[in-house]
C-alpha cells in the first residue's frame, strides 16, 4: 500500500504526459502539470527551511563545532524571511513585487547575496588555472590529447597564436592556431558532444521508461522506512 | 448610340489630358517619396485549418506578389485581414463589464458571455452583411504564409471559435501604407482540433520501437539469460576508495548535486549512494551527505537508512549523516567547500546533476587532498570533472553504473536495449551519410519532426 | 580561540570600520543617510574579500560569510517562491477572498478545483517533517517523478536523440566536382574544400566511435575495441577544447569582481 | 628582457605601474620555471596569486597588447584601407544594449577608420534599440573626434526603419523608397552623400555589426548575395562560429567578439598615429584576458616540465 499507490501515480502521470505529446487536445496538461510542479517545489522550499532550522538548532543545542556560526545562519535566515514575507520597507506595499527598489529584501539581495554569489562564481577563474596546472600533464595518451586540445584553444584565444603562426600562407591557413582552434571547436569537439548527447538521450529515455513501468524504484526508498 | 460614343470620346480625351498633366508636372517634388506604383496583389490565396493542433487556428498560404523581391520590388509586407461581425463587439463589451464585476452580477455576466459565445458561428453566417474587415496580423515580404492563431480561453478578446465560417484577405503593402493591393477573398474556412499530431509520427515510431526493445530484453533477462556488462573504472574505484578511507580513519563525502529528485542523474546517483552507504556501514567509516534539494534529502535519508539495515548495522545509522544545506547554488557550494576543508574527507564522490559549481567543488576537494570520483550527465561540466577528478563517469556511464551495481537482470536488460538502439544509430548514421552524399532527401525527411 | 586569531580579527574589523568611515565621507546621495550608503558598499566588499580569503585557507571570515550566505539564501528563495508561485499563480485560482487580501486579480474558472491537488500534495510533502506520517511524502514524489519521466521520455527522444542523429547526416564529399578539380584546387586553406571534407569525415567517424565507446554489453576487443579507443580520444579532444574555450568566460567573472573592488569600494579607477 | 622571457614582442609600457606588474608576473613565472627544473611542485596558492595579479594589474594600469590581426580580420581592414577617398560605405548598427559592450567597439573602430580615410559614411539600423547606440557613436566618435566632418556631406544617419529583412529587400534596389529622408527629415536628394547612390549596388562597401536576427546573415542573403558589393561584419563571439562558412566568399572578413574588436583596433592604432590616445575598449578588455591566458599556459608548461624531470629522476632510482 505504502509503495503501490506511488508506483501507480508515477505510471498514470507518466503515460498521460507521453500521450499528450501526440494528442493536441491534451497539450494543456503539460502546462498544468508544470504549474503543479512549481507549487510543490515551493512547499519543498518550506520543507528545506524546516530542515535548515533543525540542523542549526541542533548544532546550537549540542554545542557542536562552529556552533557560534550557526547563530549567524539563523539570524540571517529570520531577518531575510521577515523582510521577504512581510515586505518590510517595500515602497509599493503588499501589491508590489517583493524585489521593488528600496525594499529591504532587494537591499539584502543587492548588498549581501550578489557579492557572495558572484564572488563564489568568480572563484572559478582561480580554479580553472589551478586545475590546468595540476591536471594538464602528458601522463598518457589520453591526457596528452586533452592537454594539446586545451592548449591549442587557449593559444588561439590570445594574440600569441597569430604571432607564432601568422607567417603561414593562405594555402596552409587551417594550420594557423586561431583557425585551428575554430576547426577543433567545429569538428572533433562537435562530434564528441554529439556522441555524449546521444548516449545521455538514450539513457534518459530508458530510465524514464523504467520509472514509468515501475522497474526502477530506488527513489521511493525502502519498505517500512 | 450617339450619346454613348460621345461619352467614350470625352472619357478618352480626359484620360489623355490627365496623363499629359502628370507628365508635364516636371521632376517629382524631392521632399516626397518617389511615387510608388501600386504593386500586384498576392495570388493563389488559400485558407485551411492548421494541422496538428487543438483547433482555434487557421493557416493562410499565398504566392508572393510579383513585386516582392522582383519586379518593382516595392512590397514591404503583407497585412492579413479577417471578416469580423459587429456581434463580436457586443461580446467584447460583455467581457469588459465582466472584468470589473463581482459576485452575482459577475455570475450573470459570465452566463451571458457563454451564451454569446455559442452564437459566434451563427453571427458569421451573415457574411458579408453586418460586419467588417479587421487587420489581424502582418507578414514580412518574402513570407508566403501566416498562421492566425486564436486563443482557447473564452475570457480572452482573442478567443477564436472553432467550427465557424471565417473569411480572409491579404493586402500587399508598400513603403507608403496607403499604396497597397488587396487579394481575392477566401472563405469560408473553419478551424477545428485534430486528435493526433501527424507531424510527430517519427517520434511516435521511435517511442514504440524503443519501448518494445526494452520490454523484450527485460523479459528475456527475467527468464535468466546471462548479460555481460563491461567494467566501469569509476565504479571499480569506489570500493578501493572506501577501503582507503577506513584505513585513514577519515570520512567519505558524497555529493548528490543540484538535481531534483526527479532528475535522471539524481535517481541514478541514489543507487550508487545505496551501494556506498552499505560498504561504509560494513567498514564502519563515517559518511557525510550534504543535500541541496530537500526532497532529494528525504530520499537520500531513506536510501542510506536502508543500506545500513541491509549491512546488518541499523544501530550505526543516525539522522545527521544526510542533512540539508540550502537550496541556493553557490551558498550550497560555499558550505560544502567549508565542510571539505574542515573534515578533510579521504574520498569525495560527486554523482548527479552539476552546473558551474563542478570545478569549484572538485578543486577544493583536490586542495583537501581527497581522492575524487565524479559522474554527471551535464555535458558542459564533464570537462571540469575529467580534468580535476581521479575517475569520472561520462554521461551515460552514470546511468549504466546504477544498473551495473544493482546487477538486477531487469536493469541489465534495459541496458542491452540501449545498446541495440545505439547500433541502430550507427546504421542510420551510415545510411544518412549516403543519403546526404547522394542527395536522397526522402530518407533525411523521415527524421524531420515538423511540429 | 588563540590570541593571534583574536588579534587578526580585531585588526580586520578595525580596517573594516575605517573603510566604512572613509567610504561614508565620500558618499554623496540624496536618498539615504551617508553612513548607511557607506556601510552597504563596505559590507559588500567585506563579503567579497571574505570569500576570496578561502583561497588562502579556511578562516573565521570565510565561515562567517558561508553561514550568512546559507541562511540568507534559504530565506530569500523561500519568500520569492511564496510571492511569485503561491500568491502569483495559485491564490488567484483557488480563492477570491485571499486574492483580495493579496491584491492579485482573481481568475475564476470552471476547473479551478484541480489546483487544490498540488496544495494537498505539497502538504503531504511537509509530512516528511513528522516521523510517523513520513511515508505520505512519497505521493508527491511519485507525482514529480512521473511528470519528469513522462516529459523527458518524449523530449529527449526528439531533441537529444532524433535531432542529433539526423544532424550527423552530412555529405562526405563537400562541393564534389570530380577528382581532377579536387587535386588541382587542393590546399590546406581554412576555407578550402579539403578542410571542409576532413571536417565532415571527422564529425561522422567521431560520432560513431564515440557511440561505440558507450557500448556497455559488449567487450571492447578487436576492431570494436580499437573504435572505442578512438572514441575516447575524440571525447578527450572535446573535453580539452571545451575546457580551453570556457577559460575566457571565467576570467570575465573575476574581472567583474575586481572591478567592483577597485571602482565601487576603493575608488581607484573610474 | 621581457621580450625574451615571454615572447611578448610589443608590450606597450606607458606606465611605471604596468612595468612593475609585468615584471612581477614575468619574474615570478621565471622563478617558478627555474624551481620546476628541480622538479618542485608549485603550491596552488602561488597559482592563485598569479591569476589575481594577472587580472587585477591590467584593470588598474590598462595594459594593451598589440594584437596581430588574424587573416579574417586583416582582410577586412585591408579592404577598408584600400578604397579610394570619397568611397561610399554603409555601416549598420544591428544590435541592442545587451550586446553593445562586445560589438560597439567594432562599430566605433569601423567608423573611425572610414572617416579618417575620407569616405562618405551611411549609418543605419535594423534594430529599434540600435538607434540610441548609433546616436552615441555619432556624438562621441563622429562629432567628438572628427568635428570637421559635416553631416550630409561626409556622413549621414538614416536611423532605424521597421521591417527587418523587408527593409533590406527594398534598399537593395531603391534607397529612397525606404528612406525618403534621413533621421532628421532632410531629403536624401539634397545631401551630397547620396549623390549618385540609388541602391545598395552603388555602395563600395557594406559593414554590418550585430549578433542577432536580423543581422549579418540577413545582410548577406538579402543584399550581399544579390548585388555585387563587398561585405564585412562584426559579431558577438557566441554567433561567430555560425558565420564562418560565409567567409571568404560572401563575407570579406569577420570580427568575432572582443578579440576581433581588439585586433581591428590594434591595426588601426598601428596605421594611424592620431588614434594612439583614443580609447580602445576591445584592447583594454583583452588585457586581463591575455595575461590570465598567458599565466595559465605558462603554468601548464611549467607543470609538464617538472612532471617530466621528476619522472626521469624516479626512473634513474
Amino acid at each position: 500500500m505504502k509503495r503501490q499507490i506511488p508506483l501507480i501515480i508515477t505510471f498514470l502521470i507518466g503515460t498521460i504526459l507521453i500521450f499528450s505529446f501526440f494528442i493536441p487536445p491534451m497539450e494543456k496538461l503539460e502546462q498544468t502539470s508544470t504549474l503543479f510542479f512549481d507549487v510543490i517545489a515551493v512547499f519543498a522550499f518550506f520543507l528545506g527551511g524546516g530542515n535548515l532550522l533543525r540542523v542549526h538548532f541542533n548544532k546550537l543545542r549540542r554545542r557542536k563545532r562552529d556552533w557560534g556560526f550557526s547563530t549567524v545562519t539563523l539570524i540571517g535566515f529570520f531577518v531575510t524571511l521577515a523582510a521577504g514575507l512581510f515586505k518590510i520597507a517595500n515602497p509599493g506595499g503588499i501589491a508590489a513585487s517583493p524585489t521593488t527598489e528600496g525594499a529591504l529584501l532587494q537591499e539584502i539581495f543587492t548588498y549581501v547575496l550578489i557579492p557572495l554569489q558572484s564572488t563564489m562564481y568568480a572563484l572559478l577563474a582561480f580554479f580553472v588555472a589551478s586545475a590546468s596546472y595540476r591536471a594538464f600533464r602528458a601522463k598518457n595518451r589520453e591526457a596528452t590529447i586533452l592537454l594539446v586540445a586545451a592548449f591549442v584553444i587557449l593559444l588561439g584565444r590570445t594574440p600569441f597564436g597569430m604571432m607564432l603562426t601568422g607567417w603561414m600562407p593562405d594555402s596552409l591557413s587551417v594550420l594557423q592556431v586561431p583557425n585551428l582552434a575554430i576547426w577543433v571547436m567545429n569538428s572533433p569537439n562537435l562530434a564528441g558532444q554529439r556522441a555524449i548527447m546521444i548516449g545521455i538521450g538514450l539513457g534518459v529515455i530508458s530510465m524514464s521508461l523504467r520509472l514509468i513501468l515501475g522497474i526502477e524504484r530506488t527513489y521511493l526508498g525502502e519498505e517500512g522506512a | 448610340m450617339k450619346c454613348k460614343s460621345l461619352v467614350i470620346l470625352l472619357f478618352v480625351c480626359g484620360f489623355f489630358a490627365l496623363a499629359a498633366a502628370e507628365e508635364g508636372s516636371g521632376p517629382p517634388d524631392s521632399t516626397h517619396v518617389d511615387s510608388i506604383p501600386p504593386p500586384t496583389p498576392v495570388s493563389m490565396l488559400t485558407a485551411r485549418d492548421s494541422e496538428n493542433d487543438h483547433g482555434h487556428s487557421v493557416t493562410l498560404m499565398w504566392e508572393l506578389s510579383t513585386d516582392d523581391g522582383a519586379g518593382q520590388n516595392s512590397v514591404l509586407s503583407y497585412e492579413i485581414f479577417r471578416w469580423v461581425p459587429f456581434f463580436m463587439d457586443t461580446l467584447q463589451s460583455i467581457r469588459d463589464s465582466l472584468a470589473g464585476a463581482e459576485g452575482t452580477i459577475a455570475e450573470q455576466l459570465r452566463k451571458r458571455r457563454d451564451q454569446a459565445i455559442a452564437m459566434i458561428p451563427g453571427a458569421h453566417k451573415s457574411y458579408p452583411e453586418q460586419g467588417g474587415w479587421r487587420k489581424i496580423g502582418t507578414a514580412l515580404s518574402g513570407q508566403s504564409s501566416y498562421e492566425d492563431v486564436g486563443v482557447k480561453d473564452r475570457g480572452s478578446p482573442d478567443y477564436m471559435a472553432d467550427h465557424t465560417d471565417y473569411y480572409y484577405l491579404v493586402d500587399a503593402v508598400t513603403a507608403d501604407p496607403a499604396i497597397r493591393a488587396p487579394s481575392e477573398i477566401v472563405g469560408p474556412v473553419q478551424s477545428f482540433g485534430q486528435f493526433f499530431n501527424t507531424g510527430r509520427i517519427p517520434v511516435f515510431v521511435a517511442v514504440l520501437v524503443f519501448g518494445l526493445l526494452t520490454i523484450l530484453f527485460v523479459t528475456r533477462a527475467r527468464r535468466g539469460a546471462e548479460l555481460y556488462v563491461r567494467p566501469l573504472a569509476g565504479i571499480e574505484a569506489v570500493d578501493d576508495a572506501i577501503g582507503r578511507a577506513t584505513e585513514m580513519g577519515k570520512p567519505i563525502l558524497y555529493v548528490l548535486g543540484l538535481g531534483s529528485a526527479a532528475d535522471i542523474g539524481t535517481i541514478a546517483s541514489f543507487t550508487i549512494l545505496g551501494r556506498v552507504a552499505k560498504r561504509v556501514a560494513e567498514y564502519q567509516t563515517k559518511l557525510i551527505v550534504p543535500c541541496y534539494d530537500p526532497i532529494v534529502m528525504t530520499v537520500a535519508q531513506e536510501t542510506v537508512k536502508a543500506a545500513f539495515l541491509d549491512a546488518g548495522r541499523p544501530d550505526d545509522y543516525y539522522e545527521d549523516i544526510v542533512y540539508f544545506v540550502t537550496q541556493s547554488q553557490f551558498a550550497y557550494v560555499a558550505a560544502v567547500n567549508g565542510t571539505m576543508l574542515r573534515e578533510l574527507p579521504a574520498t569525495n564522490m560527486y554523482m548527479g546533476v552539476f552546473f558551474a559549481e563542478s570545478l569549484i567543488l572538485a578543486e577544493t576537494g583536490a586542495l583537501a587532498g581527497s581522492i575524487q570520483i565524479a559522474g554527471t550527465d551535464q555535458v558542459a561540466q564533464l570537462p571540469f570533472f575529467i580534468v580535476a577528478c581521479d575517475y569520472t563517469l561520462i554521461g551515460e556511464e552514470l546511468y549504466a553504473a546504477s544498473a551495473y551495481l544493482g546487477r538486477e537482470p531487469i536493469l541489465l536488460g534495459s541496458l542491452k536495449a540501449q545498446d541495440y538502439a545505439k547500433a541502430a544509430v550507427i546504421i542510420l548514421a551510415a545510411l544518412g551519410l549516403l543519403a546526404a552524399s547522394l542527395n536522397w532527401t526522402a530518407f533525411i525527411n523521415l527524421f524531420s519532426v515538423t511540429s | 580561540m588563540r590570541r593571534t586569531t583574536i588579534i587578526a580579527m580585531a585588526v580586520v574589523l578595525g580596517l573594516f570600520i575605517l573603510s566604512w568611515i572613509l567610504r561614508s565621507a565620500s558618499y554623496v546621495t540624496v536618498q539615504e543617510h551617508y553612513l548607511i550608503g557607506g556601510l552597504k558598499v563596505t559590507f559588500s566588499a567585506f563579503l567579497t574579500l571574505a570569500i576570496l580569503s578561502f583561497l588562502y585557507k579556511d578562516n573565521p571570515f570565510y565561515k562567517f560569510a558561508e553561514h550568512l550566505f546559507v541562511g540568507v539564501s534559504a530565506a530569500f528563495w523561500m519568500s520569492m517562491g511564496f510571492w511569485t508561485t503561491i500568491v502569483g499563480n495559485l491564490v488567484p485560482r483557488i480563492s477570491q477572498s485571499l486574492s483580495e487580501f493579496f491584491q492579485v486579480p482573481y481568475q475564476p474558472g470552471s476547473y479551478n478545483f484541480v489546483y487544490f491537488i498540488p496544495v494537498i500534495l505539497g502538504i503531504m510533502l511537509l509530512m516528511r517533517l513528522s516521523r510517523n506520517r513520513g511515508w505520505l511524502a512519497r505521493w508527491p514524489l511519485a507525482f514529480i517523478v512521473g511528470t519528469t519521466a513522462g516529459l523527458n521520455f518524449v523530449r529527449y527522444l526528439r531533441s537529444d536523440f532524433m535531432e542529433q542523429v539526423s544532424a550527423t547526416f552530412v555529405p562526405l564529399f563537400v562541393d564534389w566536382k570530380g577528382v581532377g578539380y579536387f587535386i588541382s584546387h587542393f590546399s590546406l586553406s581554412a576555407s578550402g574544400q579539403f578542410v571542409a571534407i576532413v571536417a565532415n569525415w571527422v564529425i561522422f567517424l567521431g560520432v560513431i566511435c564515440g557511440i561505440i565507446y558507450f557500448f556497455f554489453s559488449k567487450e571492447h576487443k578487436g576492431v570494436f575495441g580499437a573504435a572505442s579507443r578512438v572514441g575516447i580520444w575524440v571525447l578527450m579532444i572535446t573535453f580539452g577544447a571545451s575546457f580551453g574555450y570556457t577559460v575566457m568566460g571565467r576570467i570575465s567573472l573575476l574581472v567583474g569582481r575586481i572591478t567592483f573592488l577597485f571602482r565601487d569600494w576603493l575608488g581607484w579607477i573610474s | 628582457m621581457l621580450d625574451v622571457t615571454f615572447g611578448i614582442p610589443l608590450v606597450v609600457l606607458s606606465d611605471v605601474g604596468q612595468a612593475i606588474s609585468l615584471l612581477l608576473i614575468g619574474g615570478g613565472l621565471l622563478w617558478i620555471f627555474i624551481r620546476s627544473l628541480k622538479a618542485k611542485e608549485v603550491d596552488r596558492r602561488v597559482v592563485f596569486l598569479f591569476i589575481f595579479f594577472a587580472v587585477a594589474a591590467p584593470i588598474l594600469f590598462p595594459i594593451t597588447f598589440q594584437e596581430k590581426a588574424t587573416p579574417i580580420v586583416k582582410k577586412l581592414f585591408d579592404k577598408v584601407e584600400s578604397l579610394p577617398a570619397g568611397s561610399k560605405v554603409l555601416i549598420a548598427f544591428d544590435f541592442d544594449p545587451a550586446m553593445a559592450p562586445e560589438v560597439q567597439p567594432m562599430a566605433n573602430a569601423f567608423t573611425r577608420h572610414c572617416l579618417v580615410k575620407g569616405y562618405k559614411v551611411i549609418f543605419m539600423s535594423l534594430w529599434a534599440t540600435g538607434q540610441a547606440l548609433l546616436t552615441q557613436t555619432l556624438e562621441r566618435v563622429v562629432k567628438g573626434e572628427f568635428p570637421e566632418k559635416q553631416e550630409g556631406v561626409d556622413y549621414i544617419n538614416l536611423g532605424y526603419k521597421a521591417g527587418n529583412e523587408g527593409v533590406l529587400n527594398v534598399i537593395v534596389t531603391n534607397f529612397r523608397m525606404m528612406f525618403p529622408t534621413d533621421v532628421n527629415g532632410v531629403p536624401l536628394d539634397s545631401t551630397a552623400v547620396f549623390d549618385g547612390i540609388k541602391s545598395c549596388g552603388d555602395l563600395d562597401l557594406i559593414i554590418s555589426v550585430g549578433g542577432g536576427k536580423p543581422g549579418i546573415k540577413e545582410w548577406v542573403l538579402f543584399v550581399g548575395d544579390r548585388v555585387n558589393v563587398p561585405m564585412g561584419a562584426g559579431v558577438a563571439a557566441v554567433v561567430a562560429p555560425q558565420l564562418y562558412p560565409y567567409y571568404p566568399k560572401q563575407l570579406l572578413g569577420l570580427l568575432g567578439g572582443v578579440k576581433g574588436a581588439a585586433e581591428y583596433e590594434s591595426e588601426l592604432v598601428k596605421h594611424y598615429s592620431r588614434f594612439e590616445h583614443t580609447d580602445t575598449p576591445g584592447l583594454r578588455m583583452m588585457g586581463p584576458q591575455t595575461l590570465a591566458h598567458v599565466v595559465i599556459m605558462a603554468f601548464i608548461v611549467i607543470g609538464n616540465i617538472s612532471y617530466f624531470i621528476g619522472r626521469r629522476r624516479e626512473r634513474r632510482r
